[in-house]
């Protein structure tokens, strides 16, 4: 399908030197299978998953360890086959520590989900499909991590007419997406279908960005037979923003403080739509993803494909460790991605990547004061006013931060990004959110 | 075994040397030093024109208005025990500025008291770069103009700097008020292609409008100016004064005289768009451009002082907080119909 | 000229009696009724709208006084005197309050605590809380260091030496200002009777507090052995029974093996050298 | 009285000779009331309310007691020297009767203009504008409209203050510069660039 299609241009924006030149032509590989995994019992937005393994228990890969909590929640399963080991704390991506379960391998590496394959998905019930979904715990894999069956189910007067998967994959350095829609072409673009089929759409859009030429290639020549329209956009930071997204693709704004499917639209990771396919077709929950380790001190930077429960320190031995110093070691993208200070963190299914820097490649924060040059004004894909609101946030005026909508900051770090004077700018808007947040949970609870 | 000790020569990133920040990560490369030093690029044809032109006055009015900013801005970061910040330039690009308004004639004590004025009073004290609402450059010139009215007007006829009094283009539409003639004489093709090159009496850096305008190209071009805000400055100043120009020939000469005399240029690139002082949106850059289009017109052609760009760049340096409350900008999907939107915002309805 | 002078006093006189009258016409006519008291106590009250009252400030901490009964002890930042004036003005009987004081449950400095990372980022507690990590110190509960609570407190009675806050006693007024904007919950308001605190807050693995601090409480219960009646658990915790604190010689007895149960005195001898200067408030009176 | 001559006035009395950056009168309220926008959009009314009464009323007093005289008994009494007594207690009476009327009618307002209300009793910009009325002789509708447009004047220069006070609370001034310090200086550079409108007016 090679149509043009209209595309619509986002206020704002940045391109980065994307890095992506690093690791974006080696094929991914299956990382070996570890002695021990530890999978964290949070890995979705929502409800925590509740385990249902003791210690000593004989688990198969695949097999469920934590059930779902809840609607807006996913299950968890054993990565390998094995015993379940200790229940443990690992410190969370994003602050904090979460339990994990430990499974120690057996080698065997035996398959046992107890979900059966579904080929003929086109004539299964769409019930039976979204429920596939839920028990294979999928969620969004770009970084969000929402449970997929919630996205999937719209209360009908929505009326959705457009699923749009994201494949713009807009971060610099991360390829995951990049190496899993050439290797993985026809899961994703049959995932899309199934996902597609349950939300009963025909229009398909693939938004990805100019930069991978190659996957936008071997996306086109297979996508007509699922009826999905790659749509090539250009490469402008933060691309994959999900209201950027449907705006370029659709020309809708997704009002402040709605959802996508207020305007008709469904967004799907490609990650996602392959752990679709494979939880319909092959009958295999998410257990593994695709996950970018890269970075300039990276021996061997690359996709590596690795089980959910590995922890960074084995995906960076996996790489080959280090040659330069690494200044930061950081989940995600360099954009919106999280430092850790410890290498205990494991992968969970929104790792897109590892990304380490060295220090004169990060960013230094000062407390210099704003120059009110207006960069970040430009910049911002919200339209917001960041230098200003920053200045509102120092000085603790949360109310007037709240009128100048800093509740819609996405937090795309584009302003900061921009900032000459090298304000943390999204540390104050974060520290204003969460204020505001506190605030208006109080409000409630005096009303309640 | 080879994997064993493969696996022990890997070299990991130690925890506890680990440097912790929030998102994002990567900042591309400009800073505030870079940003000076770009706008010291861009002042550069200005400064080769009024070398040209004046000569050695323009070399001495530099080199004292530079020094003595920097020096000011080293003294008070002394005075108050802080880390010296003449590092990024500001102090310089406020000296060079400044210099460029002063007539061939100023003295050194001029210079002088301007350079400490603008940088300590009009912008250390209310806490340094960034937090100033006046630009230091104009408030400078017009403390200058209103305290030393006869050293502010030691003009000199370009490259023989002999010292004249009223040689300036704008002092000879004052002259020539309530004359159509002189109006028209001054309005002629030749008089404007020397205002446009430069070669007329005037501050040492805003006869050439050529230079000017090959600096405020440089400036649009690294994106260190809003282009509103000269647009809508020379816009204004071009529709208004050729209204009044029209209905009365007598009263002013014609709008592309307006625009190539006196600060107009300097004003609409180098100090009304001081990114401290101005409007942060582009809708506020426009009214604030149009605002000191208008005052400027005005003060030329009602007022007593010949000249009104400084004056007007301070008073609607004034109104700036002001232009920024009324022209906010909406975000992005902020529609007149997503009340309901705002209020779940508001926590209003959940 | 003594006409003069007569005419021009009538016609002021005149003037000024019309005015007069009509001032006084208008004065009744739009009378809104409002009460001295409220003002006579907000003069008493110490002004520093501090918000420890639960009031939006002095001015409405007078007026819940004289107008709903509330009982002026509620200000902790006034002193006794103070009350029995305010008292004396509404005319009724000041309740009795115990002297509090803040305390910041940490020994945590930045030389006695382990850093597990370089932090780079807003110097506020609160804006460090946010950070994935939060702050340099590798210890989750402790004092992040940053000041926030030396910021808030009106009364400039904590101090930060060396990324631990302290308080002094002499100069806190009880406010809770601090408490509440501790992110870790690391503040409490206790008796200022009490001399002695375990200046611990962790809730990690006793092992692994040993590896954080230098100073940890690791719960041995060596202090509640020697007394029960003065230390006791809370929550997980080792601390003061407030209720009955033990008096300053049981630092001696207990001998603590961390030395996290340690003197107030001797707990910011070792932290602050030097006293804050009170900070100065109500600026621009007039 | 013609538009001309009037437009002359309002412009003068607004930007030329403007009450507070040109004249330095009533500074007290200017420096005051000029921390919130707000409050100074409430005091710019009150000032332009009491100043346009004020310059009507003691208008009607200059013309008919103060440059007015009466024979009696064959003595011409002229009352003229008693102009700023009679100007004084007139501005003081309607202050009065204002402060009055904003506490029953707008009590957040009245609160928040504090001190400064009873401060327009003996605020020399009302009285300067009265005198400078009297001393130029001018009529009724010119007196007016002078105290309107110096009340306009002070509004302006209040509200363009507040602005620029709100954006300084948020700066990093040095310590002993905040507050009225700043605020001073602050109103010198504007109090300079406002006299680039001299001779707008001859």
């Amino acid at each position: 399908m090679n149509i043009p299609v209209k595309t619509w241009r986002f206020h704002g924006g940045v391109h980065p030197a994307d890095g992506k030149a690093l690791s974006n032509s080696v094929p991914a590989q299956r990382a070996p299978l570890l002695e021990r995994y530890t999978v964290a019992l949070q890995q979705n937005i929502g409800a925590p998953p509740k385990p249902i393994v003791a210690k000593g228990d004989v688990v198969k890969k695949g097999q469920l360890i934590a059930e779902a909590g809840g609607f807006v929640s996913a299950p968890i399963h054993a990565p390998t086959s094995g015993t379940v080991g200790d229940t443990v704390e690992v410190p969370g991506a994003n602050g904090g520590t979460i339990p994990a379960i430990e499974i120690i391998a057996d080698g065997k590496d035996e398959w046992g989900s107890g979900l059966e394959p579904i080929p003929n998905w086109k004539n299964t019930d769409r019930e039976i499909l979204k429920k596939r979904i839920a028990e294979a715990g999928i969620v969004g894999m770009g970084g969000a991590a929402f449970p997929t069956h919630v996205k999937l189910s719209p209360p009908p007067e929505k009326g959705i007419d457009t699923l749009i998967l994201n494949g713009a994959e807009c971060e610099p350095y991360l390829t995951a997406d990049h190496r899993l829609m050439l290797e993985r072409t026809e899961a994703v673009l049959e995932g899309a279908a199934i996902a597609a089929k349950i939300l009963r759409v025909d229009r398909i859009f693939l938004g990805i960005e100019e930069n991978k030429p190659d996957a936008i290639a071997a996306l086109r020549e297979k996508a007509g037979a699922y009826g999905v329209t790659v749509v090539p956009l250009h490469v402008r930071y933060p691309q994959g923003g999900e209201k950027q997204l449907i705006y370029a693709l659709t020309g809708r704004s997704v009002a402040t403080g709605g959802l996508p499917m207020d305007v008709g639209c469904v967004v799907q990771n490609v990650g996602s739509c392959a752990a679709i396919r494979d939880a319909v077709v092959e009958g295999h929950p998410l257990i593994e993803r695709y996950t970018t380790v890269t970075g300039t001190p990276v021996v061997n930077p690359g996709t590596w494909i690795l089980r959910l429960g590995t922890t960074v320190e084995q995906a960076l031995t996996f790489a080959g460790g280090v040659k330069e110093r690494a200044a930061k070691v950081i989940m995600g993208g360099p954009m919106m991605g999280f430092a850790q200070t410890s290498l205990g963190v494991t992968i969970t299914k929104n790792s897109s990547g590892i990304l380490l820097l060295q220090w004169k490649e990060t960013s230094g924060y000062t407390s210099n004061p704003c120059i009110r040059c207006g960069r970040c004004v430009r910049a911002c894909p919200m339209k917001l006013l960041p230098g200003p609101v920053s200045v509102m946030v120092e000085s603790e005026n949360y109310d007037e931060a709240e009128r100048n909508y800093v509740m819609d900051c996405m937090e795309c770090g584009v302003c900061t990004y921009v900032c000459p004077a090298k304000r943390p700018l999204v540390q104050h808007f974060r520290r204003a959110k969460a204020e505001i947040n506190a605030k208006r949970r109080a409000a409630k609870a005096k009303q309640a | 075994m080879s994997e064993e000790i493969e696996k022990k020569t890997v070299v990991l990133p130690e925890p506890g040397s680990l440097v912790l920040s929030t998102s994002p990560h990567v900042q591309d490369g400009d800073s505030i030093s870079k940003i000076m030093l770009k706008v010291l690029v861009c002042l550069l044809p200005a400064v080769i024109a009024s070398i040209w032109f004046f000569r050695f006055n323009a070399v001495r009015i530099l080199v004292y208005c530079g020094a003595f900013s920097v020096f000011a801005e080293y003294a008070w970061s002394l005075a108050i025990r802080r880390k010296p910040t003449v590092g990024d330039f500001s102090a310089l690009v406020t000296g060079v500025i400044l210099a460029l308004n002063l007539p061939p004639g100023a003295p050194w004590w001029l210079c002088m008291v301007g350079s400490v004025f603008a940088i300590i009073v009009v912008k250390e004290l209310f806490g340094g770069l960034g937090q100033n609402p006046f630009n230091p450059a104009a408030a400078a010139r017009v403390a200058l103009l209103v305290g030393f009215a006869g050293p502010m007007t030691q003009w000199a006829a370009p490259v023989t700097g002999e010292l004249v009094s009223g040689a300036t283009p704008l002092g000879a539409v004052q002259l020539a008020k309530g004359s159509k003639e002189a109006m028209a004489i001054l309005g002629s093709p030749e008089n404007l292609k020397a205002l446009f090159l430069g070669n007329v009496g005037g501050s040492i850096g805003e006869t050439s409008a050529l230079a000017i305008l090959i600096g405020g190209f440089g400036l649009l071009c690294f994106r260190l100016i809003k282009w509103q805000i000269p647009l809508a400055m020379i816009a204004t100043i071009f529709v208004f004064s050729g209204i009044v120009h029209l209905a009365a020939p007598e009263l002013t000469p014609g709008p592309v005289y307006h625009i190539l005399s006196g600060g107009v240029m300097i004003g609409a690139f180098f100090m009304a768009t001081d990114m401290v002082t101005s409007p942060m949106t582009a809708l506020g850059g426009l009214v604030f451009g149009a605002l000191i289009g208008v005052l400027t017109c005005v003060i030329r052609i009602w007022g007593a002082y010949p000249e009104g760009v400084s004056f007007s760049i301070v008073i609607a340096n004034a109104l700036v907080p002001l232009i920024d409350r009324l022209c906010y900008i909406r975000p992005f999907g902020w529609h007149s119909h997503s009340a309901s939107a705002l209020q779940i915002r508001r926590g209003e309805i959940k | 000229m003594l006409i003069t002078i007569l005419v021009s006093a009538g016609v002021v006189a005149a003037v000024g009696l019309v005015l007069g009258a009509l001032i006084g016409f208008t004065a009744k006519k739009f009378e809104v009724e409002t009460d001295p008291k409220i003002e006579a106590v907000q003069e008493l009250l110490p002004g520093a709208n501090c918000g420890g009252c639960g009031y939006a400030g002095c001015a409405d901490f007078a007026s819940a006084i004289v107008t709903k009964d509330t009982d002026p002890s509620g200000c902790s930042a006034c002193s006794d005197a103070m009350l029995a004036k305010i008292a004396e003005v509404t005319g009724k009987a000041a309740g009795k309050k115990e002297k509090m004081t803040a305390v910041v449950f940490c020994s945590g400095s930045f030389s006695r605590s382990t850093q597990a990372a370089d932090y780079n980022g807003i110097l506020d507690c609160r804006s460090a809380s946010i950070v994935a990590g939060a702050g340099g110190k590798a210890c989750r509960f402790g004092c992040l260091g940053y000041g926030s609570c030396a910021r808030a407190c009106p009364f400039g009675a904590i101090e930060i030496r060396d990324g631990l806050a302290v308080v002094h006693p002499e100069l806190c007024r009880a406010c809770g200002k601090c408490v509440n904007v501790c992110p870790r919950k690391l503040i409490r308001l206790v008796p200022a009777s009490a001399k002695i605190h375990v200046y611990c807050n962790s809730l990690e693995k006793p092992a692994k507090r040993r590896k954080l601090c230098k100073n940890p409480c690791l719960a041995c219960k060596k202090c509640i052995r020697t007394d029960e009646n003065h230390m006791q658990m809370q929550a997980g915790l080792v601390r003061v029974n407030y209720s009955n604190p033990p008096e300053p010689g049981f630092v001696e007895q207990v001998k603590c093996p961390t030395g996290a149960l340690q003197l107030e005195e001797m707990h910011r001898k070792i932290e602050a050298l030097k006293p804050a200067a009170p900070a100065p408030k109500k600026e621009e009176s007039k | 009285m013609d538009t001309n001559e009037l437009l002359m006035l309002t412009v003068g009395a607004i930007l030329v000779n403007n009450v507070v950056l040109s004249r330095i009168l009533g500074i007290c309220p200017f420096l005051g009331v000029s921390k919130r926008i707000e409050t100074a959009l409430g005091m710019s009314g009150a000032v332009i309310f009491v100043m346009t009464l004020a310059s009507f009323v003691t208008a009607l007093f200059n013309r008919f007691l103060v440059t007015a005289t009466f024979t009696i008994n064959g003595q011409t009494v002229s009352l003229a020297f008693t102009r700023i007594l009679l100007f004084i207690v007139v501005i003081a009476a309607l202050v009065q009767i204002v402060e009055i009327l904003l506490k029953k009618f707008s009590p957040s307002l009245y609160v928040s203009l504090g001190i400064y209300l009873p401060l327009i009793t003996t605020n020399c910009a009302v009285l300067g504008a009265a005198e400078l009325n009297a001393d130029a002789s001018r009529g009724l509708i010119s007196s007016t409209v002078f105290g309107l447009s110096t009340g306009v004047g002070f509004g302006l220069a209040l509200l363009l203050f507040a602005s620029i006070r709100e954006r300084l609370a948020i700066s990093r001034i040095p310590k002993a510069m905040q507050g009225t310090a700043i605020a001073l200086v602050t109103a010198g550079i504007l109090a300079m660039a406002f006299m680039g409108f001299s001779g707008l007016v001859k």
